[in-house]
């Protein structure tokens, strides 16, 4: 960010947020009655918003790693400066392919997928404004603006989780969603004001510029860091603010997949890998970042081996995949952490796109009553097996090579992070194939007659089944495009490579032993390891432990202050409603509500003032 | 003889000064001599206007009508005067007696101010101002709510009713007719009627387009302010007994007959003044004699009215004021302003002939309406007004 | 010597007609009161050769709003109010403001010393151009007022059907 | 002509007699009646001050009481409808009964 290219090169980049933005306005002004309006509405501005993203990409792609930035100042206080405009580089470029893609299939497969719903309008509205707001994100240069889409997109999350919020699961999980990121964010306001505070400005580059002239100390930039994690830990859902992702499932299954590909989870990698800047300069930082993303890769893979809901194993295995993300970033590979969210993008909307149809097809989560499906929608059967595959990184599926790239740059700092992640493959190739397997192989075990997706639905799944396999096979370039500090190789050593492959296989080896022949069968194996099998059924009774942390540590402590309130902080508003009240009953007489007397006084009045007059000129 | 009254005036005044009356005082004795003379000539005037009218009137219902006082009963008036003098006056009971001796006194005071501000010859103006025609229109107006006083103080309910519709008239009728006349002050650039006169000389305001219709909605107006015949249903006494004057009788009742004679007769001077070219006329005849012969034609005119027409009902009235002649007088005032202007064009055909255009064409629509209006009005439809 | 009797006459018009407009417990003779005082005030203007707008007086305040308010006495005098105690209990205090008020206001211009200049007294053209020239704006608004006091009123006052 | 002192005095006065009626009469209507001599003070003072001024200035003042008589007689007519429409629903044009806003 030393080097910027003109910024009128940024041409006609705005469209891209401000399209879908438009959108929003436009169906929750106008169009709200047209149903399909609107959907036409939003989906256009979505392609809109994808063509010029995919245009700002390549046209990064030949100017090669400059950033170009067209800034304008906000506001200026004096001690405090405040840019706002656009900020283009290789990482926000990437995410700008991998937001508008996915968002622009998830939207037509919507069509699909929504149709019928009676607040399609609000939901299409909704879809626009978080696909903006992420955008927004993306392109944001500055503290201000970030914290700013930020919190939107924590908004849009809420309002999409409870988009049926006539049903209680689904406002209660939009509100686990919200406060638990709030919780996180409230570290990240914290590292921002202290980075802001510190340089007096919200500028990435102004900030990054004062750190290293005027040489702050690392231990302090690695606190602020730390805290900006925080917030990522609560966007990223990473160990301990993970619990609201799995209950995110509650809302439609197409708002999953953009949440889980491209626009919420994502920011918290992407915020960490926009400001790496500050967490390299502290070790201990990027060391507690590695260690956050490694647990909650492995244990999050392990909590995933035992659910029998579809859409929670895939919930599960993203946060094990933005574990990996963290820990790539964490080790101080950028390179690798964005690289496996771009291809992470693509097959984990693939497969959430595939779970939708799967449970739009048979009406239920529940794979043990899924079964068979293979033969009846072959299209997504299809898709799902390459999905899966690419989840569980075999060659030569994307998931693969970014996997690869971070089982190498962890190898190269710690064994222990690597062989945790060597371990989180092993599990991952093994919920991966037993989710395939449950579904579609077997006999049927559905009440519904399943039946094909429609068109609508079925071409994302076939055009992101593509990406899935394409997308890894970018791995040199992408190590030339970004990066922090200097380019990285590609480091793709065939013989370690496949080395690392062993474990996934192991795991898909394993399960289909399990779920396809039946020896050792699932009860066995249950009844073995019990112990071992409820902990991770329960998912390590996380949920309970904040449950009883609330009930009685937080509760306790609120109930002594509602007493509080009540009687004192309530007791003195409403002494002054009291005095207020009496007062004007003393008062109200004056009001006799006679003109005359009114009148009376107006003339008094004149008089008075006449004579005031008066008495001042003659004094 | 053209200037006899004239001459005759300020010999007096010379007298006044010759005796020692100061320089300051003269003006007032001038301004009391013409004040004088008009209060003498009015009455005067009153009274042959009735004995005028009922000679007319019985020729249109074939009989001679009064023809015992005097030769022609030409002394009729007197001895009416006499007869109204020695009647009782009678108060009733709950009255309010102030106002019941107020108003008959005040009814006559505006009609007598009327005459100040006509033309009665050349250089013949009491009160020569520059606004003297909006003055007339005040004085006239000053007359409604005297009478509504008038129809209150006896605190009977048919002359309340008759007080109100008397009001209800003036006010209505005054406004076409003061707009009517506007269009004549447009045309003459000044609100003095002898300025108006002058204006005028030979060409007189009627026979232009515009003045045709003016004098027209002007004097079917003046028919009304008056409250006669067709319109004189405040007095209408198969509904109201005799209206305002209902519960007056002897003298003061005939104060209310003098005002409304005088009334009617400056009515006719005004509209003289304004639409026939006032006392402009032949040189052999005095200007005074000229004006005194057109007014009294005008005031033939309405006799004929009230000897032809039958009355009209109240609501019915109103709406020819408000719908009828209102538009009409105002389209009068865009006629008169077109014709002025054509005129110092120089296209004198065009003059004439687009005023006339648009007044026939809304002259049309407007009595197309009106028509309608009086069938439907015909029928009872919900409920009519009190009045 | 006339113009000061002529003045000491109207004055004594128009302010002995404004008490009794004032005092008189008969509404309508109140009312006629007011006219008479009208008519005072337009005497007043006529003496300071305001003749246009003292026949304007005469037309639009005696000819239209004394026949408005006598007109407006007659008939709810009909529906039966009585017109008796017509004064309310603040007299005194009403009569100390007036009072207070006019000394307060006679013995301001008494102190003050008026630079008289050569009396000018516009005629009817003079006012007719400033109308429609300088004053044009608010002579079109004023018309705008009238019309919307005249559609106003007769919307307030129009019976609904429902009493008689 | 006499000094604009002297005019300005009858309108003072005029004016009082006006507040006193406007504060002190019951009748709805009568109080009208007092803001009318109110107003026609006003207008009275307009025109004696204008006669302090050359006739440019002076149309002005005569300009501004024939926009006082204007809106007087709007004034006017809202008003008595207003007395109309609150004696039809109220029986009663007294100004004291007419306190359906109080409190």
């Amino acid at each position: 960010m030393v080097t910027e290219a003109p910024a009128s090169a940024l041409g006609y980049l705005w469209l891209v947020p401000a399209a879908p933005f438009a959108a929003f306005l436009v169906i929750g002004l106008l169009t709200r009655k047209w149903r399909l309006l609107s959907a036409a509405i939003s989906i256009l501005a979505m392609g809109l918003s994808f063509m010029f993203a995919l245009g700002a990409f390549f046209s990064q792609l030949r100017l090669g790693i400059l950033p170009r930035i067209a800034q304008f100042s906000w506001f200026d206080t004096g001690t405090l400066h405040a840019p706002a405009g656009l900020l283009l580089d290789p990482l926000s470029a990437v995410m700008l392919v991998v937001v508008t893609t996915v968002g622009l299939l998830v939207q037509i497969y919507s069509l699909g997928y929504m149709a019928g719903e009676k607040g399609l309008s609000r939901y299409y509205a909704y879809m626009s404004l978080f696909c903006a707001s992420m955008l927004g994100l993306v392109l944001s240069g500055n503290f201000l603006q970030l914290f700013v889409f930020w919190e939107l997109v924590g908004l849009c999350s809420y309002l999409l989780i409870g988009f049926w919020y006539d049903r209680d699961a689904p406002a209660f999980a939009a509100k686990k969603a919200f406060v638990t990121t709030r919780l996180g964010d409230l570290g990240f306001l914290v590292g921002v004001v202290m980075l802001v505070t510190q340089a007096g400005s919200f500028d990435f580059a102004e900030v990054a510029r004062k750190m290293s002239v005027e040489a702050w100390d690392p231990k302090w930039t690695g606190f602020a860091a730390l805290l900006l994690f925080c917030g990522a830990i609560g966007k990223s859902a990473q160990i301990p603010l993970h619990v609201w992702l799995p209950d995110a499932m509650e809302g439609p299954t197409p708002v999953s997949a953009l949440i889980h590909a491209a626009t919420m989870v994502a920011a918290g990698v992407f915020m960490v890998a926009r400001l790496f800047v500050f967490f390299s300069a502290s070790p201990d930082t990027l060391a507690m970042v590695a260690q956050v993303g490694a647990v909650t890769a492995f244990f999050a893979a392990t909590i995933a081996l035992v659910q029998d809901d579809l859409k929670r194993v895939l919930a599960y295995s993203t946060i094990s995949q933005l574990g990996y993300m963290m820990l790539a970033l964490g080790v101080g590979s950028v390179t690798a952490g964005m690289f496996h969210l771009w291809t992470h993008a693509f097959f984990k909307a693939l497969l959430f796109l595939c779970a939708g149809a799967v449970i739009h097809a048979v009406r239920t989560n529940d794979m043990r009553e899924m079964g068979g499906l293979g033969k009846s929608m072959p299209w997504t059967a299809a898709t799902f097996a390459i999905g899966a595959l690419a989840l569980a990184g075999i060659f030569p599926l994307s998931g693969f090579f970014s996997k690869e790239m971070i089982i190498t740059a962890a190898g190269a700092k710690s064994g222990f992070l690597a062989t945790l992640a060597l371990a989180t493959a092993a599990c991952t190739g093994f919920y991966a194939g037993r989710a395939f397997f449950l579904t579609f192989l077997g006999s049927s075990r559905s009440k519904a007659a399943p039946h094909e997706t429609p068109w609508v639905m079925r071409w994302p799944l076939v055009i992101l089944a593509g990406l899935s396999v394409c997308a890894g096979w970018w791995s040199g370039g992408f190590g030339a495009f970004v990066f922090f500090g200097a380019p990285e190789e590609s480091s793709l050593h065939f013989l370690s490579s496949f080395f690392a492959m062993l474990p996934a296989l192991a795991g898909l080896g394993f399960a289909w032993m399990v779920y396809v022949n039946g020896s050792p069968s699932p009860d066995r194996l249950a009844r073995t390891f019990a112990p071992i099998y409820t902990l991770l059924k329960r998912r390590y009774f996380v949920d309970e432990g904040y449950n009883w942390l609330i009930d009685r540590v937080v509760m306790g402590f609120s109930r002594a202050l509602a007493w509080f309130d009540r009687n004192v902080v309530d007791g003195a508003v409403n002494g002054v409603a009291w005095l207020a009240r009496s007062g004007g009953a003393v008062l109200r007489i004056l009001q006799t509500g006679q003109v005359q007397h009114y009148a009376m006084a107006v003339f008094g009045g004149v008089v008075l003032l006449i004579l005031l007059a008066r008495l001042a000129g003659a004094g | 003889m053209e200037r006899l009254f004239i001459e005759l005036k300020s010999s007096l005044i010379d007298l006044a000064a010759w005796f020692g009356v100061p320089a300051g005082w003269l003006p007032l004795l001038s301004a009391f001599l013409s004040a004088a003379t008009i209060m003498a000539a009015a009455p005067v005037i009153m009274m042959y206007q009735t004995w005028f009218e009922r000679k007319v009137v019985g020729r249109f219902q074939d009989r001679y009508g009064p023809n015992r006082v005097g030769p022609f009963g030409l002394f009729q008036p007197i001895a009416d005067g006499v007869k109204a003098l020695q009647k009782e006056d009678l108060v009733p009971a709950k009255a309010d007696k102030l106002l019941h001796f107020l108003a008959p006194a005040l009814v006559v005071v505006p009609t007598f101010m009327l005459f100040l501000f006509v033309p009665w010859g050349r250089g013949m103006v009491a009160a020569d101002i520059d606004t003297g025609l909006l003055f007339f229109f005040a004085f006239a107006g000053l007359q409604a709510p005297i009478i509504v006083t008038a129809g209150w103080a006896p605190r009977n309910k048919f002359s309340v009713l008759g007080g109100l519709r008397a009001a209800a008239q003036v006010l209505s009728y005054g406004v076409p007719m003061a707009i009517s006349a506007v269009a004549v002050v447009m045309a003459a650039g000044s609100l003095s009627s002898s300025a108006i006169v002058e204006a005028q000389g030979d060409n007189w305001f009627i026979l232009t387009p515009w003045g045709a219709f003016a004098f027209v909605i002007f004097f079917v107006c003046v028919v009304a302010e008056t409250k006669r015949t067709p319109f004189d249903m405040p007095e209408a006494e198969s509904e109201l007994v005799a209206g305002f004057h209902t519960e007056y009788s002897g003298l003061k009742f005939a104060l209310f007959f003098m005002a409304e004679y005088m009334g009617s007769f400056a009515a006719c001077m005004l509209a003289t003044t304004l639409f026939l070219g006032g006392w402009s006329g032949p040189e052999f005849l005095p200007s005074w004699a000229i004006f005194m012969a057109k007014s009294g034609v005008l005031f033939f005119v309405m006799v004929w009215f009230r000897g032809t027409l039958p009355r009209l009902r109240i609501d019915q009235m109103l709406g020819l004021a408000w719908k009828f002649l209102f538009p009409l007088s105002l389209v009068t005032m865009v006629a008169e302003g077109l014709w002025y202007f054509l005129r110092t064009d120089g296209r004198m055909a065009g003059a004439i002939l687009w005023p006339l255009a648009i007044l026939a064409v809304s002259y049309w629509i407007l009595s197309v309406v009106m028509m309608r209006e009086f069938v439907r009005g015909n029928k009872p439809r919900g409920k009519q007004d009190a009045w | 010597m006339p113009g000061e009797i002529a003045f000491g006459v109207i004055v004594v018009l128009t302010l002995g007609a404004a008490l009794a407009a004032v005092l008189s417990r008969n509404l309508l003779r109140s009312a006629l009161a007011l006219m008479f005082c009208l008519l005072g005030v337009a005497g007043l203007f006529l003496m300071q050769g305001a003749e246009f707008l003292s026949a304007v007086q005469l037309l639009v305040y005696v000819g239209g709003i004394a026949v408005l308010i006598v007109f407006a006495v007659a008939l709810l005098e009909r529906a039966g109010e009585p017109l008796a105690a017509s004064l309310n209990k603040l007299v005194p205090a009403a009569v100390a403001v007036g009072a207070a008020l006019t000394m307060l206001l006679v013995v301001g211009l008494w102190r003050s010393v008026i630079a008289e200049s050569p009396p000018a007294s516009p005629g009817v053209k003079d006012i007719g151009t400033a109308l429609l020239n300088q004053y044009l704006v608010p002579f079109e608004a004023l018309s705008v007022l009238l019309l919307a006091a005249l559609v106003g009123a007769l919307l307030i006052a129009r019976d609904t059907g429902k009493e008689g | 002509m006499f000094s604009v002192t002297a005019y300005a005095v009858v309108s003072a006065i005029l004016f009082g007699i006006g507040v006193f009626g406007a504060v002190a009469r019951r009748h709805a209507v009568a109080v009208l009646i007092s803001i009318e001599l109110m107003l026609a003070a006003a207008a009275l003072n307009f025109v004696s001050f204008s006669r302090l001024h050359p006739a440019q200035q002076a149309v002005s003042g005569q300009v501004f009481a024939i926009f006082i008589i204007a809106v007087a007689a709007a004034e006017t007519l809202v008003a008595l409808a207003l007395v109309f429409s609150l004696h039809r629903s109220l029986k009663t044009a007294h100004l004291e009964r007419f306190n359906l806003l109080k409190w």
